[in-house]
């Protein structure tokens, strides 16, 4: 098949314009989503495209962008919501958590929210303490959700449709350093990539890693990095945080015995936390070392001043030394 | 009745019905809120008799609620009712029976089969939204379901009920504005019965009147006697044209007594006199209503003891079929966190 | 020193009066606070005694609550804000996580924020979707915050006054099922308890169980049944989640060798998974078995109907069983 | 100025300076509008150097910014400014160096020691009340601390600024509305420069003016032009005599213009005409003033060359001294998680 490459806002991008164009259901709500195409050009083209009733530049209020939303898709549309940070996504947590997440399961499925709330994550780009969060942990926690943190344009792209068209509300991640960092091959024509499995995006037999977002690609490289010294490093993108791919987890868990949980949130309930404890309780008698995280550190906010934020954020060479502790261990 | 701008209190007196509500209509008006009364009544006597872990009721708001039902188009407009409208709901067509299933919490209840709190409300036949807990976030869903059927050119008007308390929460502000910029088909309902649980309106809010906060979302704000079903019907009926003329939406403040605690888990004794109350019930909007079908020569003893009678059988009836309903299997803790299609 | 026997929801209302009392900064304030006393009569009592401008019936309306609260803590009182249940924290959100959390952080100490949000939670009272939630998963994933738990009347009381003394934001929690079902002793006089040490309420040597709430109660009931079939449990009341008291768990993790984690919200990303992160990652070289969790189910909230509420609540039965695999391990 | 009521826009035509503004106060005035536009422009200007990873402004509204903190208590009253807020901060006493250190995110910086991104305002010696991103948040605590000065019985005025998107959210109601029933000593001051980033105020609210929000809380709303730095001085002053008299809150729009695009992450020629930028600039707040001050013989050409010379010289220095200070050390991502005693 024919492909193309492109970069992971384009990714995102290409797939809100493909569904818009094939289902006139789909609507785009958000801040500054109409003529300026969103704050990281996500949504550009599609009020020129589709009109000013599809593509809604909506009032600053969260709670209202997910709210209406919800209302919408009740009434028979495909809302894609944005929020413009994650950071920002506070003011709309009651209408997530206390109506979308619950509508189906409180009608017994009488009703159901097909909504996709999508929403820039993870620091790194100097957006100090409220344009760097990660959201992924609070959303996990909340069952009725699914939550999705792809960070490649092939699984950005084709998980972002599969969460349109899902009947379900999907919190759709995207980390906004990998925006224009990442570049990859997508297929030249529509393709949906199902929600929930995770990929083994590098082989390996001496210890497990598991990672999504950034922290994926610094995993990668970190693999690579002690690949030179012998440490053969499997690395597991989740790309689907919920549903879990539990099986994918455990089988790599079991052939390796040792984990490392990489993630950017701070440490104290960050989505590694379920991880680790989901293999502490399920595959303990296979663990030859400790479970082991790197992850940003427990302070309120990843601040702005570069040596800060540097030191905040997890790197490759911080996953390095956690690799070379875990093989000698 | 309704004024751009400033709102205005309607003036008092029972006025002429509309020719679209035939004496038929009338009639059948005033059995709903009959039947919603006593339907209330007999819960919170099951309640007490222990048979409940819990119960709510809107009595003393019935005129408000089936009068502005009956001003739209049952099973084609679209609906958002709160937990204190059982009157509408019966008013909409859910059964007494489906109400007393609910109460129960079991499995044949239309609206969560027992899953959610009674009076949660969700009945997709009737096109009546599902309703959670949290105060005011309906006011949202409300204008987003108006904004689809904006979008799809529909000739169908959206309705969403909530309380005085509900003004004050963010959810009503953002739900109002989005409406008035979008000029959404869509009628925002107050009954406001000047409490929130113990909280007076005073304490809510630094103006009198709800229905005064719509023109700073470029809407009319109708305050409206919620005693007189006449009246609410009206200011409904307006709002309803207005919506489908493509004018926008309305804000309705009807003005109503809660005739009960905020619910089983209250006690009203500890923030309101007594004395209050027995002057509410003396403008009882049943009784209001009786009388002036009576006056119209449209009602009389007779026809109100068949009535009644025929009520309390129903209402009997479908307590105990709802008693002894089997509950959900347990099994079903796991069922329908996601959707599939059936 | 002379004592008394009171139930949990005097233990809160005599915290209350005495600190406010004690100190005219004091106030507080909430939906249905005053004449009412609070929905759950914990506030009963104050307004008449201190007036209405310290005892605020607030407007519907949580976010005001909270956030008027902040600001009031700024501008020096020490404000204790209720939220009348914790499913209706929500809208409230933005203002704890985004504001009340990072003030001192983001203001290097310039400002902090001494406040306290009580709030009802836990399930059990056919309260459901809405009456029922557990939100301390929640919170605890958030730096900045201070979150209590405590489940005796002689920890609510002693704990709560720490807290509002405390100079920065607590998330006080109060299991609703425990407030007239469990009774116990306080002294007379005033007494503080430290905000941190977590309590080991009965010894043990063969499973080490961690719990707080109405589960800590339901653990010791567990504990007090394996008893007599000669399996020996530890049961750790944690009082506090945040900061958490990780030398106590460890220590008797190092001693046991085995450890059950108990809570009542979700599995997933509940608070216990951090337990079992933090243990697998510290205490793995000690550890005998799997670390296992007995917990509510992964649905998106509690059910209404008996049967249903039944079969989501951990029970003490449900320990019971989980304690007797893991011994038998 | 000020309408009771509904808000009504304040005609045009500079007016008479009130006596308390000597000719001494008036020159300040303007030297603080000055400073404030330079040390903006040399901010863009470092910014597109590449020295600031970001950079945000509030050229256009130093007449709204400086105009209402001189009708204040400067050290004595309470001030939530916002993001935008760089004359008022300066007017309110925070240096040229600070602000720059601000914008290096060094430790020195009084608002965050470089911790969080530029114009995240705090500074406890002024009363600058802690201001964070997350848009709206401070109205709220804004209620709060004016609840707090008025238990306390002080003399005491709280002033919150905010933008025209604010007005959107949840938050704006609440706070309005809390401050309203309390009959609180607050100042709501909204900058409406008639965007939120690319959103125009159409799409933000069905009404053109958010002044006349305030009868809605009880309270009045005041329309006024912001570029002219006494009518806002007098509508601010008006508002805080209120205040003190116990009279309870106001809500002030200045309608302002914004004449640099959203921030430096901002590209807005891809939703506004450059034209009606360019015509905006034509009516600048601060050459209004110095026209105004010139015609009243306060100032003359070779006064603004000294002032403009310190000012650029300050400026410059400032900048200098901030580029070479040190960040934090990086232990410090540790500290101040939670507060002790200094
Ligand atoms: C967000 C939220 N906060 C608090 C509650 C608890 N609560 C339930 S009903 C109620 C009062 C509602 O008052 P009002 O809106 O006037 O409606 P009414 O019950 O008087 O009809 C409160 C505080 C809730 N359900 N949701
Ligand atoms: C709650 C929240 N949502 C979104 C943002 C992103 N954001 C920052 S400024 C802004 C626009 C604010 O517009 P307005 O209130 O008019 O103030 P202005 O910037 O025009 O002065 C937006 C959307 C934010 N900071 N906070
Ligand atoms: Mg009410
Ligand atoms: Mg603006």
């Amino acid at each position: 098949m024919a492909t193309k490459t492109i970069n992971n806002i384009q990714a995102v991008r290409e797939a809100l314009y493909e569904e818009m164009q094939r289902d006139e259901r789909v609507i785009v709500l958000g801040e500054d989503v109409g003529w300026r195409g969103g704050v990281f050009l996500a949504t550009q083209g599609l009020v020129g495209e589709f009109g000013e009733e599809r593509v809604i530049d909506t009032p600053l209020a969260e709670s209202s962008i997910v709210g209406v939303a919800i209302g919408a898709a009740l009434n028979g549309l495909r809302p894609v919501a944005e929020i413009q940070f994650a950071d920002f996504i506070y003011p709309a947590v009651e209408q997530i958590i206390s109506e979308a997440s619950k509508i189906c399961y409180r009608t017994y499925g009488d009703w159901n929210v097909p909504l996709v709330v999508r929403t820039p994550w993870g620091g790194g780009i100097h957006g100090a303490f409220y344009h760097s969060q990660s959201v992924e942990g609070m959303f996990a926690h909340v069952p009725g959700l699914k939550v999705v943190a792809p960070s490649t344009p092939y699984d950005i792209k084709g998980l972002l449709i599969s969460s349109i068209r899902d009947p379900d509300p999907v919190i759709f991640l995207e980390h906004k350093k990998t925006y224009r960092l990442i570049k990859g091959e997508v297929p030249e024509g529509e393709y949906t990539l199902p929600i929930g499995p995770a990929d083994v995006k590098r082989q390996g037999d001496h210890i497990t890693v598991i990672a999504y977002g950034l922290m994926m690609h610094y995993s990668l490289e970190a693999a690579e990095t002690v690949s030179q010294e012998g440490i053969s490093v499997e690395v597991i993108d989740l790309k689907t945080i919920v549903p879990l791919d539990k099986e994918t987890v455990l089988n790599s868990v079991k052939k390796t015995g040792k984990v490392l949980v990489v993630y950017e949130d701070n440490k104290t309930l960050g989505f590694g936390a379920e991880i680790s404890a989901i293999i502490a309780e399920e595959a303990f008698d296979y663990l030859d070392g400790p479970i082991m995280r790197v992850t940003g550190p427990d302070v309120p906010a990843m601040p702005y001043c570069t040596p800060l934020e540097d030191a905040f954020m997890p790197s490759p060479e911080k996953i390095v030394e956690a690799l070379r502790k875990l093989a000698a261990y | 009745m309704a004024s751009q701008g400033r709102a205005a209190v309607a003036a008092k007196g029972t006025k002429k019905a509309p020719p679209e509500l035939t004496a038929e209509k009338l009639q059948e008006i005033y059995y709903k809120m009959s039947l919603a009364r006593l339907a209330q009544e007999r819960i919170w006597l099951i309640h007490r008799a222990g048979k409940l872990p819990y119960c709510i009721s809107g009595d003393g708001q019935e005129a408000a609620q089936v009068g502005s039902v009956y001003a739209l188009r049952v099973m084609e407009d679209y609906f958002f009712p709160y937990y204190r409208d059982i009157a509408a709901v019966l008013a909409l067509g859910m059964t007494v029976k489906e109400l007393m299933l609910t109460q129960f919490a079991k499995a044949e209840d239309p609206n969560s089969r027992g899953r959610n709190i009674a009076t949660s409300w969700s009945y997709r036949r009737l096109n009546i939204f599902t309703h959670g807990s949290p105060v005011a976030t309906q006011i949202l869903h409300a204008a987003g379901a108006a904004y689809a059927a904006k979008m799809r050119k529909e000739d169908k008007v959206t309705i969403v009920y909530f309380g005085d308390g509900a003004a004050s929460e963010g959810d009503f502000h953002e739900g109002l504005n989005f409406a008035g910029i979008h000029k959404l088909p869509v009628i925002f309902f107050c009954e406001n019965n000047g409490y929130a649980i113990s909280v007076p309106l005073k304490k809510q809010s630094a103006i009198e009147n709800i229905g005064d906060k719509g023109p700073s979302y470029g809407m009319p704000g109708v305050v409206i006697d919620g005693l007189d079903v006449l009246k609410v019907y009206e200011a409904t009926k307006a709002a309803a044209d207005r919506a489908r003329k493509g004018e926008g939406p309305t804000l309705i403040e009807a003005k109503v007594p809660r005739f009960h605690a905020h619910s089983s888990d209250d006690d009203d004794t500890t923030y309101r006199d007594p004395k209050e109350l027995e002057e509410m019930k003396k403008k009882d909007p049943v009784t209001q209503f009786r009388a002036y079908l009576e006056k119209k020569g449209l009602w009389d003893t007779t026809r109100e003891e068949e009535m009644m009678k025929a009520i309390d059988r129903e209402v009997e009836e479908a307590i105990d079929y709802a008693e002894k309903a089997p509950f959900l299997p347990v099994e079903e803790l796991y069922s329908w966190v996601y959707y599939s299609e059936r």
